[in-house]
């Protein structure tokens, strides 16, 4: 009986130490804090504000989550990059025009697809660790913004495109909807499709997967691929949202910031664990912290040290490696 | 690389920018470039070489190394610190080079700074919030990249002004990294944090963002400072609000040139001219004001050009030689 | 087969083995001589003493910085937090000698607290890693946040007032030859002994499998603490360095640092998953990222082009690097 | 030595529910049990690596409290583990001496002293290497048996006053076996404490004084050899009575050819024929790493195939990767499960459908079907589990073999490649897997099953390919299948054109 009683606690804070309920939890803790010491911080229009600048890190991180659990390594440190890109490009595709819009997406996600490829090439034929890759891709992409555009970006994002993006449906901005679209599809695709199970089977043991009959090198390859057509969309949304781009490096903060939203979202940096709906939460946690530091007036370093101590605390949570001595 | 005595023509100039990453970079070195040209024709100047990269601090040492190697007579820097690169300017100046530092200042008393005072220039804008709130008001500030000179110099001035004002509270100071983005989330915020605001001190492209998520707050009763840059100018005839945009020139650097001109031609600065806070600074004046009683003006100048493009200026050879014996 | 198809004839076969063949440091000493003689063939002058002085002095701390981060990398983890602990030490440093006035023992003082604080970060880096288990990539990058915070807590600004004694220092002389000199000659000194000590070779073990390691009855934590204690001595130095270049205090000194360092043991034929190469290579590979900006200026090449050469320069060296090594771990590793 | 009613749980898995043991020195004492019972757990808390929650363990009638790896090795403890504990990146000398280099007060390496213990040690083993073997050379390189040798060698290296050896000759062959077995007499004879932990039981008896017997986490017996029979340990073992024999019943390979091959030739194969009969098993047989495996690996279209023609039912066909094989119904089933077959972290529900998704005409699936399409096969092998959902790391190692076998059931293969399906299953569990493969072969598959115990390979296969040096040469058929003509057969000695060099 007693036992039973124990057993079941243990179960409960077992479920509650799952990253995606205390992530969760702690953006409802961060919440009641703002409230108490700021009120209206919690109010509906002020999460929504804050949900929307967190959507484009929430897609950003998406990618990089895929990446992360094909395991390997897997890192994409172009991403940042690709945000820029992604606006750059869209922005002078479309020029401002709606009838351009179209055609601007399909360009920004299939030459964001291609870099992804690339990236997956020199990371699976050349052996090159994704860490150095992708960081050499970031550089040649953030080339390319100024190489194609003359270092000077022309155009911005069409009416309607801005007004997918800010415009308000029942008081949403279109943003949202689009980040719940992504979220609901990357879901599906990690846990209910053939590509999913391949990638877990990927990330926990190779040697397995590909005895197992998955196809590993085009896996690879893929799953780069999908991560920066994400960060482009992530960027050409973006554009949607500043209306148009005004600094070749605007995307920039996202590249580590999708990491540590990876890993505060649950999923472990050596691949095989995890998925979305931490990471998901992540993202907004992330947003959430920022917002309430800025709040409180912290000076810069109090944000610094706040920000990298709760850091911290989270990857002592759940981002530890296994222990040696069992 | 020492520069024969008798040299009268044929000058290289070197130009150092550590940063590329916002348009008003790419402008200044543009600039400088267009207004080399007739020199170059008359051969005056040789070559422009330009150094223009994302470095850290020791990076842009390395930059001045290698124009020196290259045997630049003339190096223009735009510093990234304003004393870090004393030592090589020395090196510099020791081997011959004329070094002339634009935009922000360096302390070096071999250098000489031509420059806006970004003091003055915030105080412009400062002044003007106060006087439109009636010296009464709430308001907030979005500042740039903490530590760096130019938002040091921009901070003291626009808090002297306000300091001066008693009916100014100052709700929150944030800095935003001159980022447009960051600067339109980190309004965002502070709307929902203080429903109270009157005004909004903010500069750069930040002041695009800004005044975005004020307008789509809904929030029209608010006095934003702003930018005398294309994108924020279209905005304002978008939304008809009431704004300033004092201009930061990106052609300082081209107004920088024009006084290493003189200077390579042998002549001499006439005494009292150098001042700013290491005496060695030649302030060139602000070139524009935009308010709603110009705007018509200089929105049809500047129609035509893309979102990033700044208002700009810079002193002419005559202008230049005014400061010469 | 590499073997046969490398040994043609004659001399050139000599350097070919000694370049191609064995471990990929040689490669990159291969890669950056080439780079040297490009630049020198457009800039005669680039290889005069003084300007290779000079240049080694802007090239040291990046140097230190991947020299140190090699221990860490060896040892199976990483450091993203290099960046931000030279702006540590730097401001710390500069604190304190700017309170004792800059008189010579303040200066020393200076150098002192400024290594201890390098070494406190380097052991709370370690002991998050080594005894808590912390995944490296997210936790130096967290612990790097925080440097930037103390940094900043510690001097808002840059500035200081630093002398320009400092500058003569680190550009100046000790017993005729250049401090530099003495610098790059202990380097490769100490890479020599670190491949005859055993402690080099407990890392590469912890590195290479750290539960091996751990049953064969290596302090497995030890092992990995010291390497990112190792790493921020040379991190601190480099912090010296980059003072001594600029005389600042800055709290935003090091800017890049963590990155590129990576970038350059990568480039130097250290394998990033651990336990294979040595610091040597990193001399080589943060030179190579060093000669690359050179070459690309001298070269004349555009603005807007040199960032694009920048990067395919970089990517091109690490796939040579990638295949070589493939080739030749070729015909053992099969089993694998 | 002796270890006190140990106890030991993963999470909620129990490895050890309070095991004793103890051990005299000058005797090879066998610990036996089926898979999942604890052995390697036990070797694991003696040396430290794993961290018991409850026992004690001493020495010399010292304890030895809070043991760490560094500890166990000071008090002269040293193991060969099951997995191996080298580092690929360095050379075998420096793995050898790994933690015991002579070094100066500077830390720098006494390489002359070092070089004179290596000899020492290496001077035994000198004859099994390759001639041009050098000890600078890479252990990333080397083979499995050769790793396994080093291994030995480093133990051996600490001369410690206790030995743990857990299944050392898994993957050693025959000589080697021989070689190390000589170096037991020795360290006997030098009243070392060994313990060895096999699941051979000839090699038990051969080599064995006394024997621990466990079952699910404790011992269940221990007697001295002489006094034991195999039934005995086998009852102990399983804790029921069946026969350890087995035979499969009469060949039932009259079908059409399922697969065939000519002229096959790959990395390390050189012109195979082969023909494949529907029923039929096919063992593969000779000495350990003759190129059966690769052999397997070609088959399955991961190792390239260079020259030759493969038929499957009588259409050519060529695969070039595992997908292609599994379209055309192959499937492979390795014994070096953490390695080649396991997903750890995942679920088993995972680990079970992982190749049928890749296979099934639509890319998208509900994981409750999954579940309930699981049913049958999951009977079928008789698979213990908790939920589905939970990792499969959380099986014993019979179970997990079993996921993997029934990854593969669940395609509906025709040709089964097995590769050493039991190398370190029990008693039981391989009893079952031949039984299943039995009902597979009626059921109209054929299996072709490379095997490193010979025993197994002739109660079960129909014919047998021999191997050597990555050729067939000899096929044994009918009354040819016993023991000591594939043995001559392994070694070449009746190689009819003396090709085999
Ligand atoms: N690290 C671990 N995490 C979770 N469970 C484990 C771990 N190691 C072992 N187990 C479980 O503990 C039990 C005993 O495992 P152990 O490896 O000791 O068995 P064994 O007797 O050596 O079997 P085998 O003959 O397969 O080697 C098994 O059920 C196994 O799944
Ligand atoms: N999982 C795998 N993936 C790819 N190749 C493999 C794999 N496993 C083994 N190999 C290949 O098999 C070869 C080793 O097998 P080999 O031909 O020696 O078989 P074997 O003699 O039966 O095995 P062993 O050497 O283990 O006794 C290697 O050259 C390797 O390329
Ligand atoms: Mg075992
Ligand atoms: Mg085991």
């Amino acid at each position: 009986m007693k036992n039973n009683c124990s057993a079941g606690i243990q179960q409960r804070l077992a479920w509650f130490l799952e990253p995606t309920v205390l992530v969760f939890s702690l953006c409802l803790v961060l919440l009641a804090i703002g409230q108490v010491v700021s009120p209206g911080f919690a109010a509906p229009r002020q999460i929504i504000n804050m949900l929307v600048v967190a959507s484009f890190l929430g897609i950003v991180a998406a990618g990089q989550s895929l990446v992360v659990i094909g395991g390997k390594n897997g890192i994409d440190l172009s991403v940042g990059n690709l945000v820029t890109f992604g606006a750059i490009v869209g922005g002078a595709m479309m020029r401002q025009q709606d009838q351009r819009l179209v055609l601007a997406l399909v360009t920004v996600l299939v030459l964001s697809f291609l870099v992804g490829l690339l990236n997956g090439t020199g990371v699976v034929f050349f052996g090159i660790p994704p860490l150095v890759m992708t960081l050499g891709m970031g550089i040649i992409v953030a080339a390319t913004n100024r190489f194609i555009t003359g270092g000077v970006p022309v155009g911005g994002a069409s009416p309607l495109l801005r007004s997918l993006v800010v415009g308000r449906l029942g008081g949403v901005p279109g943003i949202l909807f689009w980040w719940v679209l992504i979220a609901v599809l990357v879901l599906v695709l990690l846990h209910n499709s053939r590509y999913g199970m391949n990638l877990y089977a990927l990330g926990s043991n190779e040697t397995a997967a590909r005895l197992s009959g998955v196809p590993v090198v085009p896996m690879r390859i893929i799953t780069f691929g999908i991560c920066s057509l994400l960060a482009g969309l992530a960027g050409f949304l973006y554009l949607g949202y500043l209306g148009s781009v005004y600094n070749i490096t605007l995307g920039d903060k996202y590249t580590l910031a999708s990491v540590v939203a990876v890993v505060v979202g649950g999923t472990a940096l050596t691949g095989g664990t995890g998925g979305y709906r931490g990471v998901f939460f992540g993202a907004i946690m992330l947003q959430l912290l920022e917002s309430l530091l800025i709040t409180l007036r912290m000076e810069q370093f109090g944000r610094n040290i706040t920000f990298g101590v709760v850091l911290l605390l989270l990857i002592f949570m759940y981002g530890r490696d296994k222990k040696l001595r069992m | 690389a020492g520069r024969g005595e008798a040299k009268t023509e044929g000058f290289v100039i070197g130009v150092s920018n550590p940063w590329v990453g916002s348009e008003w970079r790419t402008q200044m070195v543009d600039r400088v470039q267009e207004v080399a040209q007739p020199y170059i024709r008359e051969g005056f100047i040789k070559e422009v070489i330009v150094q223009s990269f994302d470095v850290p601090l020791e990076g842009q040492i390395d930059q001045i190394r290698n124009l020196i190697s290259r045997g630049a007579n003339v190096i223009l820097v735009n510093p990234a610190d304003a004393n870090a690169l004393n030592p090589v300017i020395r090196e510099a100046t020791q081997r011959g080079v004329i070094v002339i530092a634009t935009d922000t200042e360096v302390s070096s008393p071999e250098a000489i700074n031509v420059a806006i005072d970004q003091a003055e220039w915030a105080r412009i804008s400062a002044r003007w919030l106060v006087d439109k709130l009636g010296g009464e008001g709430k308001i907030v500030a979005i500042n740039g990249i903490a530590g760096h000179p130019a938002n040091t110099a921009r901070v003291r001035g626009y808090t002297e002004v306000f300091g001066d004002a008693p009916g100014i509270e100052i709700l929150n100071q944030v800095n935003a990294d001159w980022d447009n983005a960051l600067g339109q989330s980190t309004m965002q915020n502070l709307l929902a944090t203080y429903p109270d605001i009157n005004g909004v001190w903010v500069q750069d492209g930040m002041a695009e963002g800004a005044l975005r998520a004020i307008r789509s707050a809904g929030r029209d009763d608010i006095y934003v400072t702003g930018e005398a840059r294309v994108g924020y100018l279209n905005l304002w005839k978008e939304t008809g609000i009431d704004g300033i945009g004092v201009a930061n020139p990106p052609g300082c650097m081209a107004s920088a040139l024009e006084v290493a001109v003189q200077l390579l031609k042998g002549r001499e600065l006439k005494d009292g001219i150098l001042s700013g806070p290491f005496g060695n600074t030649i302030y060139v004046p602000v070139p524009v004001v935009v308010t709603n009683l110009n705007f018509d003006t200089v929105y049809n100048e500047y129609k035509g050009y893309p979102d990033y493009y700044s208002v700009d200026g810079h002193i002419t050879p005559a202008q230049a030689e005014q400061f010469f014996k | 087969m590499v073997k046969q198809f490398f040994s043609l004839s004659g001399v050139t076969a000599g350097a070919k083995r000694f370049f191609l063949k064995g471990e990929v440091w040689r490669l990159s000493l291969l890669v950056m001589i080439a780079l040297a003689a490009v630049i020198t063939a457009v800039q005669p002058n680039y290889i005069m003493p003084y300007n290779l002085l000079v240049k080694l002095r802007t090239w040291l701390p990046l140097v230190l910085a991947a020299y140190g981060q090699t221990f860490v990398i060896l040892g199976g983890g990483i450091d993203l937090s290099v960046g931000t602990m030279i702006a540590l030490v730097n401001v710390t440093a500069v604190e304190i000698m700017a309170a004792g006035g800059f008189s010579g023992p303040s200066i020393l003082l200076g150098f002192l607290c400024g290594i201890a604080a390098g070494l406190a970060a380097g052991a709370v880096n370690g002991f998050c890693v080594a005894y808590l288990r912390f995944q490296p990539i997210i936790t130096t990058f967290a612990t790097g946040i925080i440097w930037t915070g103390l940094a900043l807590w510690i001097r808002p600004e840059s500035g200081g007032g630093v002398p320009m004694e400092l500058y003569d220092l680190y550009s100046g002389n000790f017993l005729f030859l250049p401090l530099v000199v003495w610098a790059l000659a202990a380097l490769f000194g100490l890479s020599w002994l670190l491949k005859k000590s055993s402690f080099g070779v407990h890392l590469k073990a912890v590195g290479g499998n750290a539960p091996a390691a751990f049953e064969t009855g290596l302090p497995v934590a030890r092992i990995r603490l010291s390497s990112y204690m190792i790493c921020s001595v040379f991190v601190s130095l480099a912090s010296f360095c980059i003072l001594g270049e600029t005389i600042t205090g800055n709290p935003y000194a090091g800017q890049g640092y963590d990155l590129e360092s990576i970038s350059a043991v990568a480039l130097g034929g250290t394998s990033l998953a651990g336990g294979i190469g040595g610091p040597l290579g990193s001399i080589f590979g943060a030179a190579i990222l060093k000669l690359v900006n050179d070459a690309i200026f001298f070269l004349g090449i555009p603005v807007n082009f040199q960032r694009l050469m920048q990067g395919l320069i970089l990517v091109g060296a690490l796939a040579a690097g990638g295949l070589l090594s493939k080739k030749n771990r070729g015909n053992g590793k099969d089993e694998e | 030595m002796r270890a006190q009613s140990i106890k030991k749980r993963f999470g909620g898995v129990t490895a050890l529910s309070g095991a004793d043991f103890d051990l005299r020195s000058g005797e090879v004492h066998v610990l036996l049990g089926s898979n999942g019972c604890g052995k390697s757990t036990l070797c694991k808390v003696i040396s430290g690596v794993v961290r018991p929650d409850s026992g004690t363990v001493s020495v010399k009638d010292q304890l030895m409290e809070d043991i760490t790896p560094r500890l166990s090795r000071e008090r002269g403890v040293g193991v060969v583990y099951q997995e191996l504990s080298l580092i690929p990146g360095l050379s075998v000398a420096r793995n050898i001496l790994l933690g015991m280099e002579q070094a100066n007060g500077l830390g720098i390496l006494r390489d002359s002293k070092n070089g004179e213990a290596l000899e020492e040690i290496f001077s035994d083993f000198r004859g099994l290497f390759p001639r041009e073997f050098s000890l600078d050379t890479l252990v990333q390189g080397l083979s499995p048996d050769l790793q396994q040798l080093v291994e030995i060698m480093k133990v051996l290296a600490r001369d410690p006053e206790i030995l743990i050896f857990d299944e050392p000759t898994a993957s050693l062959s025959k000589e080697q076996i021989d070689l190390f077995f000589g170096i037991l007499e020795r360290l006997k004879a030098k009243h070392k404490g060994i313990i060895f932990i096999s699941h051979k039981l000839e090699e038990i008896f051969r080599v064995g004084d006394r024997i621990t017997i466990m079952r699910g986490g404790r011992h269940v017996g221990c007697s001295d050899l002489s006094d034991i029979t195999r039934d005995e340990i086998v009852n102990l073992m399983v804790g029921d009575i069946f026969h350890s024999e087995y035979r499969k019943s009469s060949p039932s390979g009259s079908g059409k050819e399922l697969l065939g091959g000519c002229g096959l030739s790959g990395k390390t194969i050189r012109g195979i024929d082969f023909s494949l009969r529907q029923g039929e098993i096919l063992g593969l047989g000779g000495l350990q790493g003759q190129g059966q495996r690769s052999f397997l690996l070609t088959l399955f279209g991961v190792e390239p195939l260079q020259e030759g023609q493969l038929r499957r039912e009588g259409r050519e066909v060529s695969l070039r990767s595992p997908k292609q094989a599994m379209r055309e119904s192959l499937a492979y089933i390795s014994g070096d499960r953490k390695k080649y077959g396991v997903f750890l972290i995942r679920s088993i529900l995972e680990n079970l459908f992982v190749s049928r998704v890749i296979l099934s005409r639509v890319p998208l699936f509900r994981r409750k079907t999954l579940k309930e399409s699981a049913g049958p096969v999951i009977r079928d092998l008789g698979l213990v589990y908790d939920t589905l959902d939970k990792p499969v790391s959380t099986l014993s190692g019979g179970n997990q073999q079993k996921v993997i076998i029934g990854r593969w059931l669940l395609n509906d293969p025709a040709v089964i490649l097995m590769d050493d399906p039991t190398k370190g299953v029990d008693v039981k569990t391989k009893k079952d897997l031949y039984e299943l493969m039995e009902r597979m072969c009626q059921a109209g598959c054929s299996v072709i099953w490379n095997s490193s115990d010979d025993q197994e390979l002739l109660q079960n296969a129909d014919r047998v390919l021999v191997f050597r040096e990555g050729r067939v040469i000899r096929e044994l058929q009918g009354s040819d299948l016993n023991e000591e003509t594939l043995y001559r057969a392994a070694l070449g000695m009746d190689d009819p054109a003396g090709e085999g060099r």
